[in-house]
């Protein structure tokens, strides 16, 4: 005997919503490339493809891990740039140091895990995330200050570090590990008991706290991971340039930012992917390579970017509404 | 309770559709000047599209409404609102951070340019004098009222709107007994000044009290209006389901197993002195009580939400006092709020992982999840809660209140618990999933569960449960087998009219809800 | 669904307001003329260097003639986040000490409003210093500031970037880098790239040599300095320029932006490589490297501001540099000071260009108009022994340049 | 539970004030000096009404990220009208943000978009129309370079300058505290779905917002600009965080309804004492950073202890509704 008298048809559209964001950041990136290859044929040469993504990568990596931020409905970490000063200055002065460079690596990462983990750990006692990452990250620029006196830390290895330079089957080291790190994150995201939980969180933190799920711990792996992500910039801007010093990552914080929602992960939490997150990356450096080969100038780069950041959050909303209204 | 009163509201062949679903269908409805006239109906049956209609939310797709005689189209809210008709809204419209005089007025445009506190309190005043709330003082904060305040001054704002219909929405579904009195003589205030109501109501108990008509509302359609003065319980029940409901409550249990949770003198926070109770393999323990009686905070001690002050709770026999929520439900116990939207479902999210939720640990291998045994866990949930597999994919959120229910209840068998805890099983949920549910409670039980559930609606307790505990303000009042117990005399415990005089007699009856 | 047909409007809405905007400034631009030919360097300057190097004893072994007598500077800055400016601070305050003043700093985040305020307030205590130092936060702004200390009667420095022609009437003087001349310096030292290139058998894509510039962040006035002085001391022989791109102040700005560039030119090919800091050369390495253009043998890559990782010098993978030290520009600020009390507030008219000599320079004569610093442009070659010594034996007012390029 | 001005949580913010003051003035005597007052007030003026624009959008459970770039390009604006005269430049510079503020809010208001991402938007958008008008890079009038003098002219402890924030800080703080749609602002922000039932315009509220938040920052964009006799394009890069941070010192609630000007002052104020105290210790800008940090986390802890658990409970529901309401499409 059943009783439920329902509208239906509403389940089909709902489920192809992630579907739907997902063409819509293919229709756009396809858009770009024509768009930029008949205006710009250099554009589509395969070595300005792959120094694009390249671009994008550090920027890259540094959202995928904020992506797991947003997903538990903590909006967004506002110290991503000041953890990633920080970690390479820490191995610049390890490699500086003479330490190993798995050592050198490592270490500066664990201190990057700690970070996040404190942030982490406020946050889950249930503080705000925006003021937590934004009083944390004031404090950590202040801290990357006095370590170094404001010099230039020198990692002084003679010979380039393969993490910097090496070019596996031609590319960039740096877009392997990009790569690499957003296919782990997908996986993690939807085969693992974390990822489902970090996706629940941010749905209904207060039904995941009632199913017993793991919340704290979530929670505060998810700051770690953004923050060792960022850490992970950290260094291999150190693989690359050999040297790090405080004024590294200006503007990070709101580049990364930008990718996340260029990328159309919802802002409450709940719904995103960290492919499309590196998608949005990958969008805007294309976008900024473009407006340099095309010669734009500075403003309305600028300008244009804006657009396209602003248009990709009103229509992604607008997919959003369509589909849950 | 003026029978004689003429025709305010006419409203006919009204027919409205969502794509290919048919909400309403050829539905006429009529109302008079000064009369209360219940609106009743299963969820999805119609009621609350004809609500949103009249808000002017929507507009229909033929039909013809007629007001005052005069035909009205009331295609925005603004239009409805100057057409007379407001919605006492289910979910509170009140803003907690201003004071009760500033909501009176929020929205309406009545009081321009400057709010000071005193101009304010001075329109105030009479407002609030016309529903009861002669002694509040308009400065205070909202925030600091109880639920039936914010409904008296949610209808004292409509009044100073001069709303001629009122719409209440289940104005008591989340009242205590003594707060529904005081609606109630509001409402019938408000047709001895000649204004009209439109009551819709799941409690049935309540039509008797304070309708004068009933329209029924059954799949889309409505049924001419009956005054209820012709009608009796099984009557009405009969109309609003098309059919006998036969036994609403399935037969209690025909014997009880051994002792599984065991609750030795706690006293937590929300109790006044320590209770003891004993919940038997197979048994259905009903906590009755109003809110803040109590009732749910023995349940909320034993999750380990709430913190356990002295006592000792053991489950099968080892000692569960100091664990945590996920410790106790990786021992079987599991436990649903009274707010599911808030804390029950995740509502964008599909019912599967909702279904599966409580249980990440069982379709997980070493934190790695298995889709296939995820799905057939589901499956099994919802073939043992009568929940319509082909669902699964949905989200929660797009389901009506009954299923959402299920739903936030039927998860828990995912862990296979031992143990389940729910406070108010059915609020807001509508008659026949309410049978729908009892009944695989009841079937749960039969297969071992023990369940414990607290409510504040006295019949669900009795019909329910095996045993009966009452409670009133943090005091374990009685427990008795459910069949030893009256309905006058749970009544009496948990308001506590044994010592108190307060309650009227209209409260007992309210208990004889279906 | 009607409400969402207007959605389009949203994108236009926002256009108007910027088109609005940008026509309101592009008419009064063109009133707003900025006379400003007057070289300056970047705020959040250029440079960045190694750490390491003993931080150098500052071996400058001041004139004992001018003593200070613990007369006060009031220095008024931007951030020492900055390791240029910190590096700065640290010459002024020791060529200070060595002449017996004494030196408080009131720093502020790059923001001219912050350093603004700060003046009133040094101004409002009525306390006032000897003299006034100031480099102003953003780029050429604050000559409001300025005119406010020079109102004071007391002498006014201005340091790192000097004022526009009209502000000059408020300065005392300036004491700091002329990144006109850094730029022709390093024109210079490209020209010489493009004779070394051709003598080495070089083959060039194109009969002048194809060039890339790689800039400062848009809107620094010091970019447009150095690409002015550039261009003029290659105007008798120009390079066919393909590109001049902003960048940034750091390697990853420079790998980046010259990635792209290597893209976008393959077809033309490039020869020659002017970047406006050698941490942006140092990062145009990595990334022509990668491209497998060998940076010394296939492309030529000049420097401007010196910076810590020589490694590019010392390898020749960097033809040449125009050292600009950050230190010395905080020496010479003190220095001035001292010559302008050592002859008792004498400013001579005329700017004072000295020449690059080892030894701190003992003269006490009257300070000019404008100080400027040395700026020699190095060359170096494919013989790391050789140009390793070059860095160490080079000395520059009495420190080595390695030293003075390690902060 | 009547109204209380002199809140738990905002005492404790005047603790921290008179602490810091206190602490400042043992270190340097003369920190308590009127110049000093004064130089306070000045830093005052300019954070203020960027903090009380941020946090008017924060009390509407909103935020908006481009204050810092509208600033800049009203400041070019400002100082490319100069020739008008003082007043009419910060007037036209002005009224081109409240302009752009009603466009910014009406759309945030139409499209129901989170501010916090469109805004992000319009940071970048704005800051490249502040470049795109200044291909000079610094633009200087200095035939009117005198009209600086007569804004930081002194009375007493303030200046025109500092006289006018107090003045738009009152009059904003009345505004919100007293004025038909200051209250619906307050009720909207505090409930967004309790306001909408209470059939409250649901555009309203943001647009004004926005409309104030582009406004003060236009007019503190300008008046800074003149002050300085210069605009550049990548100015005032720090306003953002600098006000959001004072709005949340000073107690405004990133969740919106809960908060005051007056406690925004005490924010601005409490962040001002401290640059001021320790650019005058001679110490480092960084020190300051990390000074704000602790301030932030300390401001964090008392509010989140001082907090009554029903009030918590409370700002929890609501801030779940809100995420709920994000993911509709409004009314």
């Amino acid at each position: 005997m059943s009783t439920i008298v329902e509208t239906a048809a509403k389940p089909r559209l709902v489920m192809s919503r992630a579907k739907a964001f997902n063409v819509a950041l293919a229709v756009g990136v396809v858009v770009v490339l024509i768009v930029s290859g008949l205006t710009q044929p250099e554009f589509l040469s395969a070595d300005n493809l792959v120094a694009t993504v390249r671009a994008a990568a550090l920027i890259g990596i540094a959202a995928v891990g904020m992506t797991f931020i947003t997903l538990t409905g903590n909006f967004v970490s506002l110290s991503t740039e000041q953890t990633a000063v920080i970690t390479a200055i820490l191995c610049a002065m390890a490699l500086g140091a003479g330490w190993p460079m798995w050592a050198a690596v490592v270490v500066p990462l664990a201190v990057a895990m700690v970070i996040g983990a404190l942030q982490g750990i406020f946050v889950a006692l249930g503080l705000n995330s925006i003021i937590t990452t934004l009083g944390a990250g004031a404090a950590i620029f202040g801290i990357a200050n006095v370590i170094t006196n404001s010099k230039t830390i020198q990692a002084r290895v003679p010979d380039p570090m393969w993490l910097g330079t090496a070019r596996p089957l031609g590319i960039p080291i740096q877009v392997w590990i990009f790569v690499v790190l957003v296919l782990i994150t997908m996986v993690v995201l939807r085969k693992t008991s974390f990822g489902r939980t970090v996706k629940m969180i941010g749905s209904n933190s207060n039904t995941a706290r009632s199913s017993g799920l793991r919340i704290t711990r979530a929670v505060v792996a998810s700051f770690i991971i953004a923050s060792v992500f960022a850490g992970i910039c950290g260094v291999l801007l150190v693989a690359q340039v050999n040297q790090a010093k405080t004024l590294n990552f200006t503007g990070f914080n709101i580049d990364v930012v930008a990718a996340v929602l260029v990328g159309g992960t919802a802002i409450q939490g709940g719904e995103g992917s960290t492919l499309r997150t590196a998608l949005g990356a990958i969008v805007i450096a294309m976008l900024t390579n473009y407006m340099l080969l095309a010669q734009y100038e500075y403003g309305t780069r600028l300008i244009i970017t804006g657009f396209v950041v602003g248009g990709a959050v009103i229509a992604f909303n607008w997919v959003r509404g369509k589909s849950s209204s | 309770m003026t029978e004689t009163g003429v025709s305010l509201l006419d409203m006919k062949n009204i027919s409205k559709s969502y794509g290919h679903v048919q909400a309403l269908q050829d539905v006429s409805f009529n109302l008079r000047s000064g009369e209360v006239m219940a609106l009743l109906g299963e969820n999805g049956a119609g009621k609350s599209t004809l609500v949103k209609l009249l808000s002017g939310l929507i507009t229909p797709d033929s039909g013809s409404i007629t007001l005052n005689g005069e035909p009205r189209t009331l295609g925005t809210p603004s239009a409805a609102r100057a057409a007379g008709i407001a919605v006492v809204q289910q979910e509170f419209s009140l803003v907690p951070t201003l004071t009760i005089a500033e909501n009176l007025f929020l929205g309406s445009g009545d009081v321009r340019g400057l709010w000071t506190g005193k101009r304010l309190a001075n329109l105030a005043r009479p407002l609030l004098d016309t529903v009861g709330l002669e002694d509040l003082d308009p400065r205070r904060f909202v925030s600091s009222l109880s639920v039936g305040e914010l409904q008296l001054v949610e209808i004292a704002r409509l009044m100073g709107r001069n709303a001629e219909i009122f719409i209440l929405d289940e104005p008591t579904a989340a009242l205590s007994d003594v707060e529904i009195v005081r609606v109630m003589q509001v409402v019938k205030r408000l047709t001895a000044m000649g204004r009209s109501v439109i009551y819709v109501t799941h409690r049935l108990g309540e039509v008797f009290q304070i309708a004068d008509r009933a329209t029924i509302f059954r799949n889309g359609r409505s049924l001419d209006p009956v005054p209820v003065s012709e009608l009796t319980i099984d009557t009405l029940v009969e109309r609003l389901l098309g059919r006998h409901l036969g036994e609403m409550y399935p037969p209690r249990a025909a014997s009880l197993g051994a002792p599984r949770l065991e609750i030795k003198d706690l006293s937590t926070p929300g109790l006044s002195a320590p209770i003891s109770l004993t919940a038997r393999q197979g048994e259905i323990v009903g906590l009755a009580g109003q809110m803040g009686s109590g009732a749910s905070s023995v349940l909320r001690s034993v999750m380990g939400i709430s913190f356990t002050s002295s006592g000792t709770v053991h489950l099968d026999g080892t000692d569960i006092t100091k664990a945590n929520r996920q410790k106790a439900i990786s021992m079987g116990v599991g436990y649903c709020s009274d707010d599911r939207k808030f804390d029950g479902i995740f509502q964008l999210q599909s019912v599967m992982k909702n279904l599966s939720s409580a249980a990440i640990n069982r379709f997980s291998t070493a934190g790695w999840l298995s889709n296939s045994r995820e799905r057939s866990l589901a499956g099994q949930v919802a073939s043992k809660f009568a929940f319509d597999e082909s669902r699964l994919p949905s989200n929660a959120g797009n389901l009506s209140g009954g299923n959402q229910q299920k739903v936030a209840v039927g998860k828990w068998l995912a862990i296979s618990p031992k143990v389940l805890l729910v406070e108010e099983p059915t609020r807001g949920v509508d008659v026949g999933a309410r049978a729908e549910i009892y009944r695989n409670l009841r079937t749960l039980a039969d297969e071992g569960l023990t369940i414990i559930f607290a409510s504040s609606d006295m019949a669900e307790v009795k019909g329910l449960s095996d045993t009966v505990m009452t409670f009133y303000r943090g005091h374990l009042i009685r427990v008795l087998p459910a069949g030893e117990i009256t309905d006058q005399q749970m009544m009496l415990d948990v308001t506590h009219a044994s010592v108190s005089s307060t309650p009227t007699t209209d409260a007992v009856n309210l208990s004889d809800e279906v | 669904m009607p409400k969402r047909a207007k959605l389009w409007l949203a994108p236009l809405a926002l256009a108007a307001v910027g088109l609005v905007a940008a026509c309101g400034g592009s008419t009064s631009t063109s009133a707003a003329s900025s006379a400003a030919a007057a070289p300056a360097a970047p705020a959040a300057s250029s440079a960045a260097a190694e750490p390491a190097a003993p931080a150098a004893s500052d071996a400058a072994a001041a004139p004992a003639t001018m003593d200070g007598g613990g007369k006060s500077i009031s220095v008024f800055m931007p951030s020492t986040s900055n390791n240029y400016l910190a590096e700065w601070r640290r010459g002024l305050e020791a060529t200070a000490a060595d002449l017996n003043y004494q030196v408080t700093v009131v720093e502020n985040n790059f923001d001219q409003s912050e350093q603004d305020l700060q003046i009133q307030q040094a101004l409002a205590s009525g306390t006032k210093a000897d003299i006034y130092v100031i480099w102003p936060a953003d780029s050429k702004a604050g000559v409001a500031s300025l005119r406010s200390l020079s109102q004071t009667g007391v002498p006014t420095v201005v340091a790192n970037q000097p004022p526009p022609a009209e502000a000059v009437p408020f300065m005392t003087m300036y004491a700091g880098v002329n990144d006109y001349l850094n730029g022709q310096v390093a024109g210079q030292l490209e020209l010489g790239a493009r004779d070394a290139a051709i003598a080495a058998g070089m083959k060039l894509n194109s009969p002048e040599g194809n060039l890339v510039e790689i800039m400062f962040t848009p809107g620094y006035q010091a970019s447009v300095a150095r690409h002015d002085g550039f261009i003029d001391a290659t105007k008798a022989a120009p390079f066919n320029m393909l590109a001049s791109e902003y960048s940034g102040f750091d390697a990853e700005a420079g790998y980046n932006t010259m990635s792209q560039l290597i893209a976008a030119n393959k077809g033309k090919g490039i020869d020659f490589v002017y970047a406006h800091n050698d941490a942006l050369a140092l990062g145009a390495n990595k990334a022509l490297n990668e491209a497998g253009i060998v940076p010394g043998k296939d492309v030529m890559v000049v420097g401007g501001t010196c910076h810590g990782d020589l490694t590019a010098l010392e390898n020749g993978q960097q033809y040449g540099s125009g050292l600009q030290a950050a230190r010395l520009e905080g020496n010479v600020v003190a220095l001035a000071v001292a010559r302008y009390f050592n002859n008792d507030g004498t400013v001579l008219d005329g700017e004072d260009s000295p020449e690059p000599s080892p030894e701190f320079p003992a003269t006490s004569t009257a300070p000019y108009k404008y100080n400027y610093i040395p700026n020699p442009g190095l060359v170096f070659s494919s013989d790391e022994a050789a140009n390793k010594a070059i860095l160490d034996d080079t000395v520059l007012w009495g420190d080595t340049m390695r030293n003075l390029c390690t902060y | 539970m009547t109204y209380k001005f002199f809140t738990p949580s905002l005492l404790s913010r005047i603790g921290i004030l008179l602490f810091l003051w206190l602490a400042f003035t043992a270190l340097s005597p003369n920190f308590s000096s009127f110049s000093n007052v004064y130089s306070v007030f000045e830093g005052f003026a300019i954070a203020g009404l960027v903090a009380a624009g941020v946090g008017t959008t924060m009390l509407v459970g909103e935020l908006d990220l481009s204050v810092g770039s509208v600033a800049a390009v009203a400041g070019i604006i400002a100082v490319q009208c100069t020739g008008f005269g003082l007043v009419p430049a910060v007037l036209i510079a002005s009224a081109v943000a409240l302009v752009y503020g009603l466009a910014q809010g009406w759309i945030i208001a139409r499209t129901g978009i989170n501010s916090l991402v469109f805004t992000i938007a319009t940071l970048i958008l704005v800051r490249g129309v502040a470049f795109a008008m200044t291909p000079t890079a610094v633009l200087m009038p200095m035939d009117r370079i005198g009209m600086s003098d007569f804004l930081i002219f002194r009375l007493f402890i303030f200046s025109p300058f500092s006289l006018t924030t107090i003045c738009v800080i009152t009059a904003l703080g009345l505004f919100l505290g007293y004025a038909r749609w200051g209250r619906e602002m307050m009720a909207f922000g505090g409930a967004r779905n309790e306001a909408r039932a209470a059939g409250l315009n649901m555009r309203r509220p943001i647009i004004i917002a926005f409309a104030i938040s582009a406004t003060l920052a236009g007019l503190a964009g300008s008046l800074a600009s003149i002050k300085s006799a210069s605009a550049a394009p990548f100015s005032y890069e720090g306003m953002l965080l600098t006000g959001v941070t004072a709005a949340l010192v000073g107690g405004v609630s990133l969740y919106g309804g809960k908060g005051t000007m007056f406690g925004v002052v005490i924010g601005v104020l409490i962040l001002r004492v401290l640059t001021a105290g320790i650019a005058s210790r001679g110490a480092a800008v960084y020190v300051e950073y990390l000074a704000t940090g602790v301030i932030l986390l300390l401001v964090l802890v008392v509010e989140f202890t001082t907090e009554s658990p029903q009030r918590r409970a409370w700002s929890e529901r609501r801030a779940f509704e809100r995420q709920l309401a994000a993911v509709s499409v409004p009314a």
